[in-house]
């Protein structure tokens, strides 16, 4: 086992980024191929018309905008996590950052894709932005789904300066590392950072503003999104819980969504002395919390529209508990309550990676269902019901969803050949703080690797 | 001329015979989607006779509910469109600009009657019966929302003709397709802010209830209960 | 082309699509010397007829200038010209007050229907393989002219056959003058949903051969029994509007309607009462009625007159009919017939109609009599708020005005095919000659020797615009103007109670190469000289129109005229004319032809009970009437009201019966009779009988144009061969079938759930 | 310009040499400002210079909220009185979906004033040649003096030298 100096951290770190596989390549080239799919069913259907998707009346929105929520929930991965891990000073967040924080932005770059692809006339999505046109009309700032377009370019702008802050310092340590064309590269990215002290002090200051700043924002974001449905007299979409519902969904699957990031990477690029079971218990704890929380919000919608007995509304609830959607409706509460409470709430489980990592994956499932189970079948029992109506996607939507995930990967690959996926610095600073002041040397800390391996536990797996 | 178009749709004398189903589609070229995207809900009928039927044989009954756009004083179409593609018109219509619309189609999911149609497809027209097409109505092209406009159309020409010869508008001197078909006069069409309409006369009507009321949309459509 | 399939070829065809933009054939057509002076985007309103059922109903067509793509002399190229772009109802004309149906404004698609037959044919291939190749009009007249002229000179014109759609008039007159002058048997007019046995039992009990115009609109009580009269029976949108006025239209008084029938129909749907009496046991319900008013002494049983001479034991008080004793029988309570009997007699004026189903019956011909009785018990007859008869216009014989044709078309057809007949009628010689004139028989009728008969005809003239089932067989094709490109007059039978003439002249100039039937056989008739010029000596069908209707100038109408001119002029402009006195109210007992009483006897149907175990009850479509209107996209695209069914057939099933034959709703169902066998999509219908199967017609062309060919399926196929004996029509609602679900059909359902009430929400 | 500088393989020398450093500076002929540091990692621990740092950033983060909230506000209002299409007979100005804007924009001011104050406040980005070492990727912690004396210079190399560093080293740029 390596010992854990800043020498062997750079080594670690920087390994990725020089040193690329075969494998790296085999799998880029499968996602590659899986997002160009998308991307041609994306060109079929501007060309044929959304005709081709499994969109009808009354069931105006399907499987996009189910990746749509879904997505922009996954992004509250990052910002979120790490902006109170760290106002909270968490010490054990240090390796776990960026990961996170990388998982935001693309996931929000890949959600805020949907509002365009499942227009019907997409070439004219920029008439919801508000310049001045010849059209002579500014958008409606009544709607919604102008609120969606200020909260995501926000959240967007907001979390990708959140990602590049702290790694300027590790450009800048690529950079001495590097040579050829690397070396201009980062030195660009690193901004000709020096680490003086006025720079250390004002990005340190910087950070701090930036991550009381994020949560609100991030918060806000959710909760947008959801009055996309609670604004609309839909049964059981106009309800006043769906704020905090969503926002809860969106923490809970991002979680989901870091540890099997982290999983990745660490089996990827070696990082087991960084990314060590340790964490995968602390963000296990973290998503079993999430957990329960999300089926207390499951039970508080479901009791109050059952005891509030309007006919419309009860119309949507018996087809997700007696009709059509009951069995994927009890599927979802397996994925999101059952599993995750079985695995995480047992020690040896959580503690073990692979324990949280299935967990996670059921839940990422399960969050997928639970946004879909949220849109369609109010749709499809809207009032009269003369007029209700069923929705089957088609293979179009179902390649692009596809198409998503894979971009989602490939993306994340890509960010991990070209940034150091641990902040070397932060990592540095938190080892020597613990030397410098052996109180601080906690369990957590021995297993933060601050302390040399010799004095390490066996690893549980 | 601040007015308040409406209408009023006495159930007891619908027969559901259709008529003004062929003369909306007639009237505002919409289009006929064929069989199999018919079956796939993407028919589009402006304004539909719904029928629900109650108990069972041999005392089945069958309720007749014409529904078009309620032409909602307080639409929630409108509020959610980006675009201000659907707006309220002065005129109290519930008027769907197409050129404005992006599909989004949030309006059709906001709108609790269902009577907001979506082109998934550009629209066909087996040549030559593209020659019924009527002048004064656009053609909707693909990914566009469309929707009942009180045949808007009739109301200009028949505005601009009262104007040009200087004199008010009258109750009576024209009507919506579907109203102007309908055999049992079910339908009646005019201004609810005239006291004097037979619309606003028929409103006060102790039959007179209005569709989801319950969700406040403000219909400007009153149905008049079958009493028996 | 269907959506799907544009889009298939749009999907592979990309880049060509965008090329041919470039070179779109417009660019490329000639443009024409216009034919309209209309203002562009000025709309005019010119008066027609609908001739898309027989109730005749006046008509206005809002004409716009518009770019029409034609032929012109072979030439492909723009025109000009004034466009029909929407049909209403015409105002001023007194069977429907300004009002129109579906079918009617789906009119307007029979114009610019892209299968229209564009210029006349010659057939190129075999018989039916729709091979034709384009003649000119001279070569096409000339060959029929020939033809026929080699009839007369072999004196075997019996051998020509005149078969036509259902049609009144002077195109009615020029039919039958140009028979007759031809020494040919008379033409018949042919449609599968006939009144035989309502005019038949009309002229027994009322002397008047022909359909009843109901007053609904005075009328507080309406008795129904199986006459659809607010979808497609008699003249509905005349019906339609009395019936608005009789709910709703008098203060404070509230007509009521009780509707009884196995099969709920959309009138039916309406109804305050709904009353499932047993199919072929209609008479008896209202024998009952009669049986309880009189007993009861709420109305005298000289009343009825001689309506009621007709039924056996009238005179006794119908001592076999007490309610208690046909309960059994019919299936309604004794207690409800009582009640709905008390009612009748209380809420005067009260009317009895009859129509469809019941007079589809063996012993249908008892059952309108029966209702005819107690119509005139009740005292209705030619009374306010009861049944009037249309009268005929001035100065006109009956035959001219209104058609008498109590025979069945049905019988009068396989008679004149040479074929044996259900009735005493001898079947004419086989003819050398048909000449048809919209008339589908081969898709009509179950019987297949038609099909045969017509194909061994050595020579066949169609006149019709479309090719169907029948005109698919013809040797010679001389396409029609679209009615809104022709001279149309008609006469109403009924729906008015006034003497009625609609006439219209053409509202636009025609589309394509046609040319109107009268002005063809009227050319024809001049070219065969001798006899039939004499008979038919006009130069065009105005001329013929003109010298027809001319003579009403005198008549106290709608139209004052100082002269002739003036008085067609303002009959154009009006669409027709209309006498300005009502029909004479009857006094005292209504009249009668007599003749010897008909007793009831029970209903037969075909099939044994135990292997087909249900009733097979066809009805005639909302949408396609009875098929001839199945290739209108707005038609076939319309909800069917009950169903919600759109673009196809299905067969109605009781809720029960599904369940207890495992049937889901769109299964695929086998439908069999001794006959033959169907396959169509099973609809949860809980307005049916269980022991019902109900199915619409219209459906199921094997070829007649892009959008009804191959769709669904005809039920007229497997209907047994059972006749009501006096007219020799055909009993269509006599048939059993059994049923068995086969595999998955589709819908194409526009509605959703069948019901409002939460209580159903938990059900899957 | 030149420097000469020491690397010291730990905040302790390091703090040393800076404290020499400072109290000698008249002897050796420079200025406190003249002397320069770089570390690979924060050492506000350590008295190097980091602790009086004062800096108006977030303030000035409220200010840029202040001016984002007040613009989205002017936007809304304005744009929407310039074309007035009443929506679900909502006010042409409504009061709550307006706030949701002015929010957004408000968070989305702070952000952009962040992060613009950091690059100045910073210096950042630089990309003129600085006094730099890239052993300081290495952990090893950066201190000179910018422009020293001539005459001094042997004794300047000494204190450094004395304070621990691991080597000095002459920064030259061209």
């Amino acid at each position: 086992m390596a010992a854990h100096s800043p020498e062997q951290l750079n080594q670690d770190v920087l390994r990725p980024l020089v040193r690329t596989s075969w494998r790296f390549y085999l799998t880029g080239g499968i996602l590659g191929s899986i997002v160009l799919a998308a991307l041609a069913a994306f060109i079929y259907q501007v060309y044929a018309g959304i005709g081709v998707s499994g969109l009808d009346r009354p069931v105006f929105w399907g499987f996009y905008i189910t990746n749509f929520v879904f997505w922009i929930g996954i992004s509250h991965a990052g910002t979120l996590i790490s902006a109170i891990l760290r106002l909270t000073d968490a010490r054990w967040r240090r390796p776990v950052t960026r990961c996170a924080e990388a998982i935001t932005v693309f996931a929000l770059v890949i959600g805020g894709m949907f509002p365009i692809i499942h227009l019907g006339r997409p070439y004219l999505f920029f008439w919801l932005f508000p310049y001045p046109s010849e059209r002579g009309i500014w958008p409606n700032f009544h709607s919604p789904l102008l609120w969606d377009a200020f909260a995501i370019s926000t959240y967007l702008t907001g979390s990708s300066i959140f990602l590049y802050l702290p790694t300027i310092p590790d450009f800048a340590l690529v950079r001495d590392k590097a040579k050829g064309w690397r070396r201009k590269f980062y030195g660009f990215l690193s901004l000709g950072w020096t680490g003086t002290p006025r720079q250390w002090h004002r990005l340190e200051m910087a950070m701090r503003i930036m991550a009381v700043v994020i949560l609100p924002v991030a918060v806000s974001v959710h909760t947008i999104v959801s009055w996309d449905f609670a604004m609309a007299p839909v049964p059981m979409w106009h309800s006043t819980v769906f704020g905090p519902y969503f926002v809860a969904g969106a923490i809970f699957s991002g979680i989901a969504a870091l540890i099997i990031a982290m999983a990745i990477l660490r089996k990827a690029f070696h990082l087991e002395e960084y990314l060590t079971p340790f964490h995968f218990d602390k963000l296990g704890k973290l998503l079993l919390l999430m957990s329960l929380v999300w089926g207390y919000f499951i039970v508080a919608e479901r009791l109050t529209v059952w005891y509030g007995n309007e006919s419309p509304e009860m119309a949507v609830y018996w087809s997700t508990q007696q009709g059509r959607f009951t069995h994927l409706f009890w599927f979802m509460v397996f994925c999101n309550l059952v599993i995750p409470f079985i695995i995480l709430s047992i020690k040896q489980f959580r503690n073990s990676i692979t324990g949280p990592v299935i967990a996670s994956t059921t839940v990422v499932i399960g969050m997928w269902i639970e946004r879909f189970l949220i849109i369609v079948p109010p749709l499809e029992r809207k009032y009269l019901p003369y007029s209700w109506g069923t929705y089957r996607p088609t293979w179009v939507e179902i390649t692009i969803t596809a198409g998503t995930f894979a971009a989602m990967a490939l993306l994340y690959m890509i960010f991990s050949k070209l940034v150091p996926m641990i902040s070397v610095w932060e990592m540095k600073l938190g080892w020597r703080q613990e030397a410098e002041s052996p109180q601080l040397v906690t369990s957590e800390a021995r297993l933060t690797g601050a302390v040399p391996s010799a004095d390490l536990p066996a690893p549980e797996n | 001329m601040a007015r308040q178009w409406g209408m009023v749709i006495d159930l007891d004398r619908c027969t559901g015979c259709e008529a003004c189903v062929v003369a909306c589609h007639a009237e505002n070229n919409i289009a006929t989607v064929g069989e199999d995207q018919a079956a796939r809900g993407r028919a589009m009928h402006w304004i539909r006779v719904e029928r629900y039927w109650e108990g069972n044989f041999p005392n089945a009954r069958v309720i007749y509910r014409p529904v078009l756009c309620q032409q909602c004083g307080d639409a929630p179409c409108e509020a959610v469109c980006p675009t201000y593609a659907s707006y309220h018109n002065p005129e109290g219509l519930n008027a769907q600009i197409y050129n404005r619309c992006i599909g989004t189609r949030y309006c059709g999911n906001a709108c609790p009657y269902n009577v907001r149609f979506f082109n998934f497809y550009n629209p066909v027209w087996d040549k030559p019966l593209n020659l019924q097409l009527n002048p004064d109505v656009s053609v909707r092209s693909v990914g566009i929302m469309e929707k009942c406009t009180f045949c808007i159309q009739r109301i200009k020409v028949a505005e601009f003709r009262a104007q040009a010869e200087k004199r008010p508008l009258k109750d009576e001197e024209f009507n919506p397709a579907c109203v102007q078909s309908c055999p049992p006069k079910a339908m009646v069409f005019g201004d609810l802010d005239d006291p004097a309409s037979e619309v606003s006369r028929l409103a006060q009507s102790n039959r007179a209830t209005r569709l989801l009321e319950e969700v406040g949309t403000l219909p400007n459509v009153i149905y008049l209960r079958s009493v028996s | 082309m269907e959506r799907r399939d544009f889009l298939k070829i749009s999907a592979v065809s990309g880049a060509t699509a965008a090329l041919d933009a470039c070179g779109k054939p417009e660019r490329q057509l000639i443009r024409f010397i216009p034919e309209t002076d209309l203002i562009p985007g000025i709309a005019v309103w010119r008066p027609s007829v609908c001739t898309m059922c027989p109730a005749g109903c006046g008509t206005t067509v809002r004409v716009m200038e518009g770019d029409a793509e034609v032929t012109r002399k072979g030439q492909l190229g723009l025109i000009k010209m004034g466009l029909a772009k929407k049909i209403e109802g015409n105002p001023d004309h007194p069977v429907n007050h300004g009002k129109l149906c579906p079918r009617g404004q789906a009119a307007l698609q029979v114009t610019y229907h892209p299968d229209r037959i564009r210029h006349p044919l010659k057939r190129s291939g075999a018989r039916g393989s729709g091979k034709f190749q384009e003649i000119s009009w001279e070569d096409g007249i000339h060959e029929l002219v020939t033809r026929l002229a080699a009839l007369s000179s072999g004196q075997k014109t019996a051998a020509l056959a005149i078969v036509a759609k259902p049609m009144r008039g002077q195109r009615r007159v020029l039919l039958e003058s140009l028979a007759h002058a031809l020494g040919a048997p008379p033409p018949v007019f042919f449609q599968f949903f006939e009144e035989a046995v309502l005019r038949q039992a009309n002229a027994l009990s009322f002397g008047r051969a022909q359909l009843p115009t109901l007053d609904l609109a005075q009328s507080n009580y309406v008795l129904s029994f199986g006459a659809d009269f607010l979808g497609t029976w008699n003249s509905p949108v005349a019906q339609n509007v009395g019936y608005g006025e009789m709910r709703q239209g008098r203060p404070n008084l509230r007509g009521k309607l009780i509707q009884v029938e196995a099969r709920m129909s959309e009138t039916g749907a309406n109804a305050d009462q709904w009353i499932p009496a047993r199919p072929g046991t209609e008479g008896l319900v209202a024998m009952a009625l009669a049986r309880v008013i009189l007993t009861e002494n709420l109305r005298p049983a000289s009343a009825a007159g001689g309506a009621g001479e007709l039924i056996p034991g009238w005179a006794e008080g119908l001592k076999d009919y007490a309610p208690e004793k046909v309960e059994q029988s019919t299936g309604v309570p004794a207690a409800t017939i009582a009640h709905i009997a008390r009612d009748l007699a209380a809420n005067s004026p009260a009317v009895v109609i009859m129509g469809g189903a019941p007079l589809a019956q063996t012993n249908g011909l008892f059952n309108a009599l029966a209702v005819n009785a107690l119509n005139a018990l009740l005292g209705n007859v030619e009374q306010p708020g009861g049944i009037y008869f249309t009268p005929a216009p001035p100065g006109m014989a009956p035959a001219q005005g209104l058609p008498i044709q109590p025979a069945s078309a049905y019988a009068a057809l396989t008679a004149l095919l040479g074929l044996s007949t259900p009735t005493t009628l001898a079947p004419a010689s086989p003819p050398q000659v048909l000449l048809l004139d919209e008339a589908n028989p081969v898709y009509a009728l179950p019987d297949p020797r038609v099909k045969d008969a017509i194909e061994k005809i050595p020579f066949v003239v169609s006149f019709g615009g479309f090719l169907d089932e029948t005109s698919i067989f013809a040797d010679l094709i001389l396409p029609d103007h679209s009615p809104l490109e022709s001279w149309i007059d008609d006469v109403p039978e009924s729906g008015v109670t006034q003497a009625v003439v609609s006439l219209a002249p053409p509202t636009m100039k025609p589309l394509h190469h046609t040319r109107a039937t009268p002005d063809v056989l009227l050319e024809v008739a001049h070219q065969l000289g001798g006899r039939v010029s004499k008979a038919l000596p006009w130069k065009n069908y105005e001329e013929m129109l003109q010298a027809a209707w001319g003579p009403l100038q005198k008549e106290k109408g709608s139209v004052q005229a100082s002269s002739a001119d003036e008085f067609w002029s303002k009959i154009r402009k009006q669409g027709g004319w209309w006498s300005s006195e009502v029909a004479p109210a009857a006094q005292g007992r209504p009249a009668s032809a007599g003749g010897p009483p008909v007793s009831y006897k029970e209903a037969q149907f075909s099939g044994n009970a135990k292997d087909f175990p249900f009733l097979f009850m066809p009805y005639e479509s909302q949408q396609f009437l009875d098929g001839s209107l199945a290739h209108l996209p707005w038609l076939q695209e319309m909800p069917e009201v009950l169903s919600s069914v759109m673009w196809g057939s299905w067969v109605e099933i009781n809720p029960q019966t599904a369940d207890r034959l495992g049937i889901q709703q769109g299964d695929l169902i086998e439908v069999s009779s001794t006959r033959g066998t169907l396959k169509a999509s099973a609809l949860v219908f809980p307005g049916i009988a269980p022991d019902v199967i109900g199915m619409p017609a219209g459906q199921g062309h094997q070829q007649f144009t892009r959008y009804a060919t191959g769709r669904g399926a005809n039920p007229f196929k497997i209907l047994d061969p059972v006749f009501e004996p006096a007219t020799g029509s055909l009993g269509w609602a006599a048939t059993r079938v059994k049923i068995s679900r086969v595999g998955k059909g589709k819908l194409a359902l526009f509605g959703g759930s069948l019901r409002e009430s939460p209580r159903e929400f938990g059900k899957r | 310009m030149k420097a000469t500088y020491g690397l010291y393989p730990n905040p302790d020398s390091a703090e040393r040499a800076m404290n020499r450093l400072r109290s000698r500076r008249s002897a050796l002929g420079f200025e406190v400002r003249d002397i320069c540091l770089a570390a690979s990692e924060p050492l506000d621990e350590y008295d190097l210079g980091w602790r009086e740092q004062k800096t108006p950033m977030p303030w000035l983060a409220a200010l840029g909220g202040l001016i984002g909230g007040t613009s989205g506000y002017l936007l809304v209002s304005l744009t929407q009185r310039a074309y007035p299409l009443p929506t679900g007979n909502m006010p042409i100005v409504a009061l709550w979906p307006t706030g949701v804007i002015v929010y957004e924009l408000t968070m989305l001011g702070a952000i952009l004033t962040t992060f613009i104050s950091l690059l100045i406040s910073a210096r950042l980005p630089r990309w003129r040649k600085t006094v730099y070492d890239p052993a300081v990727s290495e952990g090893k912690i950066l201190i000179g003096v910018v422009n020293p004396e001539e005459a001094t210079h042997a004794d300047l190399v000494k204190t450094l030298l004395e304070a621990g560093a691991e080597q000095v080293k002459e920064y030259v740029s061209s």
